[in-house]
């Protein structure tokens, strides 16, 4: 039986490949190429820096900087993988990733490619308010860019690297808890996302969904760790005599209503899980969409179970009660399916 | 000598192309037959050619809100920038763009980037890909003086050092960002002093002496193929028009302006080529007649082409 | 009969009373206090700078430097008012707002206050891609931050001196074509948003939305230069036998869904007008949010009217395409009503 | 001359205090009755306690996510900051903040700032306070190595330098940041070369050297507090722990590390009072003693605080 990889090990994987394949693709961030060092924030480019040294950029602490260096090396043909120790730091970074790499081949009048892929690990992990946001919904309005978010390791490589092959700036955002990174860096309160790789090169296609578990009385959907507390969830339901189906959109950008649209048509009843404050997130563009084109399926009006509307907080309580857990997803599952 | 001579008269063709392009486009624009707002750079003449002449073929710029001067030194003809203009699908970016990112990168330059020094980071990137890809050319961002106090300077700059990329700063020196003063959001003399926090050699020149632009541009760049990294190059020059669109630069001291007029490149450019018996004034006004066709010609087919389809836009937003 | 301000002339009044009240109020930005300049991007502070010498700062162009230089001084009791020229800018400042001023009195545990104004011009006005955003959406998911956006001059001032003396960071967007700004910076295509201004100090409260016309068909609720579009269709609606109910939430954060529910509870159909892309925008927000809360009321899904999912682009002819019109709206109305 | 000696025992009180702080924490870290994440400062004491010690009650300090060593320098209570760590409501931030944003206004020190060089213009900002409210206090800004390549760290300079600001820009040079070399991002020989391109006073000075670090503070402030406006201030100094939890340093090279645990400041100290007769072991053991009995104190009654309530964490996000 094939060993089980850790995201964290199929990213690297992912990278490895598509560096030897491309000699255009390169990798740029903070501590991700020293020797004796992390590979970056969670171990994802250990060791790359031993096979590829002159394409394993260790830059500055320059966010925005970097970023616009990214940018315009992609302009030029090459294929680099920005990314930031914690997905906060992309807030340094907004006008080079909104005003330029999203606009870069529109304002061109479609000259231009920006193939750049942008990695960028989110969720409250006790360190405070400043390493723990979900940023996906402060890029969802921003026409031009894709958005990923893999919840488990297969995903992750093929995803990663259907997005280095893509020509458009792709945002990949990975969840702290996770990677599974081991050692030094390893995260207590760890989930498991590690699944068997195919030995062979295969890709998952942006903007695809899967649904993870079959299920007739209501479709819960959820991204990243969140996929992985609906399964939970699931299970629990099932206990309880609801049939819950999990679907993984693995993609936020584009996002694949078909299948999410298909599943509301079977069960009438749709729970959308949301690590990150309510207003404003990418839940309610979901619940907005659904609510539009299944509306004559719906037997009850959409759930978003999100975060409340605060900043991460440090201690231990007050961050377990702001990150949705399977608790809430099945209070909100029978509320909905019991009435 | 005539080779001198031909440069030197290419160096004045460029100049008066662009100062009849800005002064056509501003008039166009003050009429109201023309949509958007517009950045004009009369005055900077001798900048934009004195670095674009000195490049090769390969080399790209990335330019600013203030373009049109950089366009048209670099190469780009003043037909496709003034369909751009004037919003016609046939502009150098299918009017998507407009007057604040004009552009084209088969002809070495990025659509310009308006968000002040947000274009600095994009040379250094550019830089970096000509280093791993081992090529010979060499990036250059145009900069106002308003530009180094901004983050992307310095993070852009700072990388361009360490990594001894070949890629060139230029700080087009005005004197003013928009109505402000240089000197009250910098305490330095010369703006190039930046350039040894980064450990990368500075310096300043006239920038309304084209052929001092070009001189110092060539040393620059050689300095820059040869691997010696990136240098901060600052070109003392005035805006003698607006700021944008009807800007009447009230916050200019007039006795200031009148000087900076005395001293605009293109005046003094052609006092020197009379002067010195390089040119005589048939000639140049023959190169004024062939602008002037030129500029015609361009309002002209720009005044004709199509506009785009309002469904137009929903294209090329990604690849 | 008083005489009408227009939106600058009104936030130019209210930034001069409560300056003059509050010794602690002052304002920083970009060209804000040239003489001979003007006056911001769009003439809002012409001349205070004669009026508060000291307490009118230009500041370099370093827009995330002096958002932070705001916050500091914030924290210390000083009110600021800091501005944008455009608000695709704040961008550059994304750290010190969502990461700093959003989050410090949480940080704290309650012990400080960041009393910021942010003002910052929204819309694409013919500038091109990145001088045209609106990017009120980017921050409906940012807990801490409050946010509003006025659409007549009454309004503006109301909510300006509002902002000034609330404790929290309050953001204001303004949209480019109402303010009336005059001479050298007046816009082509401008709408009017004038109003008549009382001679007494008044307040218009954060939070509450206000109804700008009675209908019972349909609720169309839109801010800025939406909410006047929403009124120019609102009257041809009528026409076409449609009674429309325009409603303007002058604050998106916190939102009037009392105001808000209450009219949808009586038309039983809503239509959000949005400019700005269509995908992640702030009326997913509020569609998903009213279809949870009048759920029973609904006859038809919640609509949304926005723009696609484009940057602004530069010719007329798109930018109108872009930017949703009285048009748009009538359409949507009557696809609603009729069916 | 008892002056001096009191003086100099405080600083060796409080250098041992944050030193054991630190000990103490990262045993617990280690034992996993710890919540979070930490970055400690073990052989950076000279630096944060020079500096705080310089400054008056009502002077303020901005920190970084390295901040337990400035929190305790500038007069938190060991107690506030330990139940902050734990988690538990009576920390300084009533355990909102955690680790990396421990402060209290009340005391002078901002919560702490955890985005590289985000903190840094918060000092400009306070220091523009200062001077708007003709107030006679300085704005202090700790900041790493690694935070003088970021856009803020730039900006926010600038800005203190143009207007002359009271504030003071203190870089604990430590040589790394995180795993990364300082020598590779900057191309400089002393990082306190920054400050020409601001046209500020710039000074590089022992960091391990904690008399040294109180007298160049105070020089600064003075000038600052004159109306001389910013210096950027930079301490050499090294980690002597790892950047954060349980990184084990692999990256720094053996003999540096030795070199750099010989030049640590607290045994440093320690001798030299030891050899002029400043203070007895006598002395230090009592001092000592007292500051183990006061973390012990802190550890104690962290522990048996109460927890914050889940619901607790709807408070204080708006005034
Ligand atoms: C980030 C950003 N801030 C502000 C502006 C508004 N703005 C446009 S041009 C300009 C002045 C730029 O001055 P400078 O860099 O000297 O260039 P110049 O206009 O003199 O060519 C300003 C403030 C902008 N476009 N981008
Ligand atoms: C904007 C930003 N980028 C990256 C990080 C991740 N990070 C935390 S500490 C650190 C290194 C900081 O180095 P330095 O400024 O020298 O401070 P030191 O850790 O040495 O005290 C990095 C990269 C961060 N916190 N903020
Ligand atoms: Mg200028
Ligand atoms: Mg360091």
């Amino acid at each position: 039986m094939p060993e089980k990889s850790s995201i964290a090990e199929a990213l690297r994987e992912g990278l490895r490949e598509e560096m030897s394949r491309d000699k255009d693709v390169f990798c740029l961030g903070e501590d991700i190429a020293v020797p004796g060092g992390f590979g970056g924030a969670f171990t994802v480019t250990l060791g790359l820096e031993e096979q590829f040294r002159e394409r394993m950029i260790d830059t500055p602490i320059a966010e925005n900087g970097f970023f616009g260096v990214a940018c315009g090396a992609a302009i030029m043909g090459m294929r680099p993988v920005a990314d930031v120790q914690y997905s906060d730091f992309l807030l340094l970074a907004m006008d080079q990733i909104i005003s330029n790499m999203a606009k870069m081949r529109y304002m061109s009048g479609g000259k231009i490619r920006v193939p750049v892929v942008m990695r960028a690990p989110v969720g409250a992990t006790g360190r405070g308010a400043q390493h723990a946001q979900n940023p996906e919904s402060l890029f969802m309005n921003v026409p031009g860019i894709k958005i990923v978010c893999p919840s488990t390791a297969y995903d992750a490589k093929g995803l990663l690297k259907a997005a280095i092959r893509d020509d458009n700036p792709v945002l990949m955002f990975e969840h702290k808890l996770l990677y599974g990174s081991k050692g030094a860096r390893a995260e207590s309160d760890a989930v498991d996302g590690s699944s068997e790789i195919p030995a062979e090169d295969y890709l998952v296609p942006i903007g695809s969904g899967i649904v993870r578990r079959q299920g007739t009385d209501v479709t819960i959907i959820g991204t990243l760790l969140m996929m992985h507390h609906a399964m939970t969830a699931a299970k629990r339901l099932a206990d309880a005599g609801i049939s819950a189906e999990v679907i993984d959109p693995r993609s936020l950008v584009p996002f694949d209503y078909e299948l999410l649209v298909a599943s509301v048509e079977k069960t009438g009843r749709l729970i959308i899980v949301q690590e990150g404050p309510r207003t404003g997130g990418f839940a309610a563009e979901i619940a907005a969409e659904v609510s539009e084109r299944a509306a004559d399926y719906l037997l009850a009006p959409v759930c978003r179970v999100a975060s409340p509307d605060i900043p991460p907080p440090f201690a231990p309580p007050m961050e377990n009660f702001y990150r949705p857990d399977p608790d809430n997803i099945v209070q909100a599952a029978r509320r909905l399916v019991e009435g | 000598m005539t080779h001198d001579k031909d440069r030197l008269l290419s160096f004045y063709h460029r100049m008066l192309m662009i100062r009849q392009f800005e002064e056509r486009v501003k008039m166009m624009f003050l009429e109201g037959i023309m949509p958007g707002t517009i950045h004009q750079c009369q005055g900077q003449e001798a900048s934009a050619v004195g670095v674009c002449f000195a490049l090769n073929e390969k080399d790209v710029i990335t330019s600013t809100h203030r373009p049109h001067g950089h366009a048209i030194a670099r190469g780009l003809s003043v037909e496709s920038l003034m369909h751009e203009l004037f919003g016609k699908s046939t502009g150098c970016c299918k009017a998507k763009g407009g007057s604040m990112h004009v552009g084209d990168l088969d002809q070495g330059m990025v659509p310009a980037i308006a968000i002040v020094a947000g274009n600095i980071p994009l040379a250094t990137g550019i830089a970096l890909s000509y280093k791993m890809r081992r090529e010979p050319h060499v990036a250059v961002s145009f900069m106002g003086d308003g530009a180094i106090n901004e983050g992307a300077f310095h993070e852009a700059v700072n990388m361009g050092a360490i990594w001894k990329l070949p890629v060139l700063y230029v700080i087009e020196n005005n004197r003013y960002a928009a109505s402000t003063s240089i000197e009250k959001m910098t305490a330095l003399d010369k703006l190039s002093d930046r350039a040894a926090g980064y450990g990368i050699p500075g310096v300043t020149i006239d920038g309304n002496d084209v052929e001092a632009v070009y001189e110092a541009t060539q040393a620059a760049l050689a300095g820059a193929r040869a691997g010696d990294g990136p240098t901060l190059l600052e070109l003392e020059t005035y805006r003698i028009t607006g700021h944008s669109r009807r800007d009447p630069c009230n916050y200019q001291p007039p006795e200031e302006r009148e000087l900076a007029v005395k001293r605009e490149p293109l005046g003094r450019f052609t006092g020197k080529l009379l002067e010195a018996g390089l040119a005589t004034q048939a000639e140049l006004d023959e190169i004024a007649a062939a602008v002037e066709t030129e500029i015609d010609a361009a309002v002209e087919s720009a005044k004709a082409a199509p506009e785009p389809l309002p469904e137009d836009a929903l294209e090329d937003v990604f690849a």
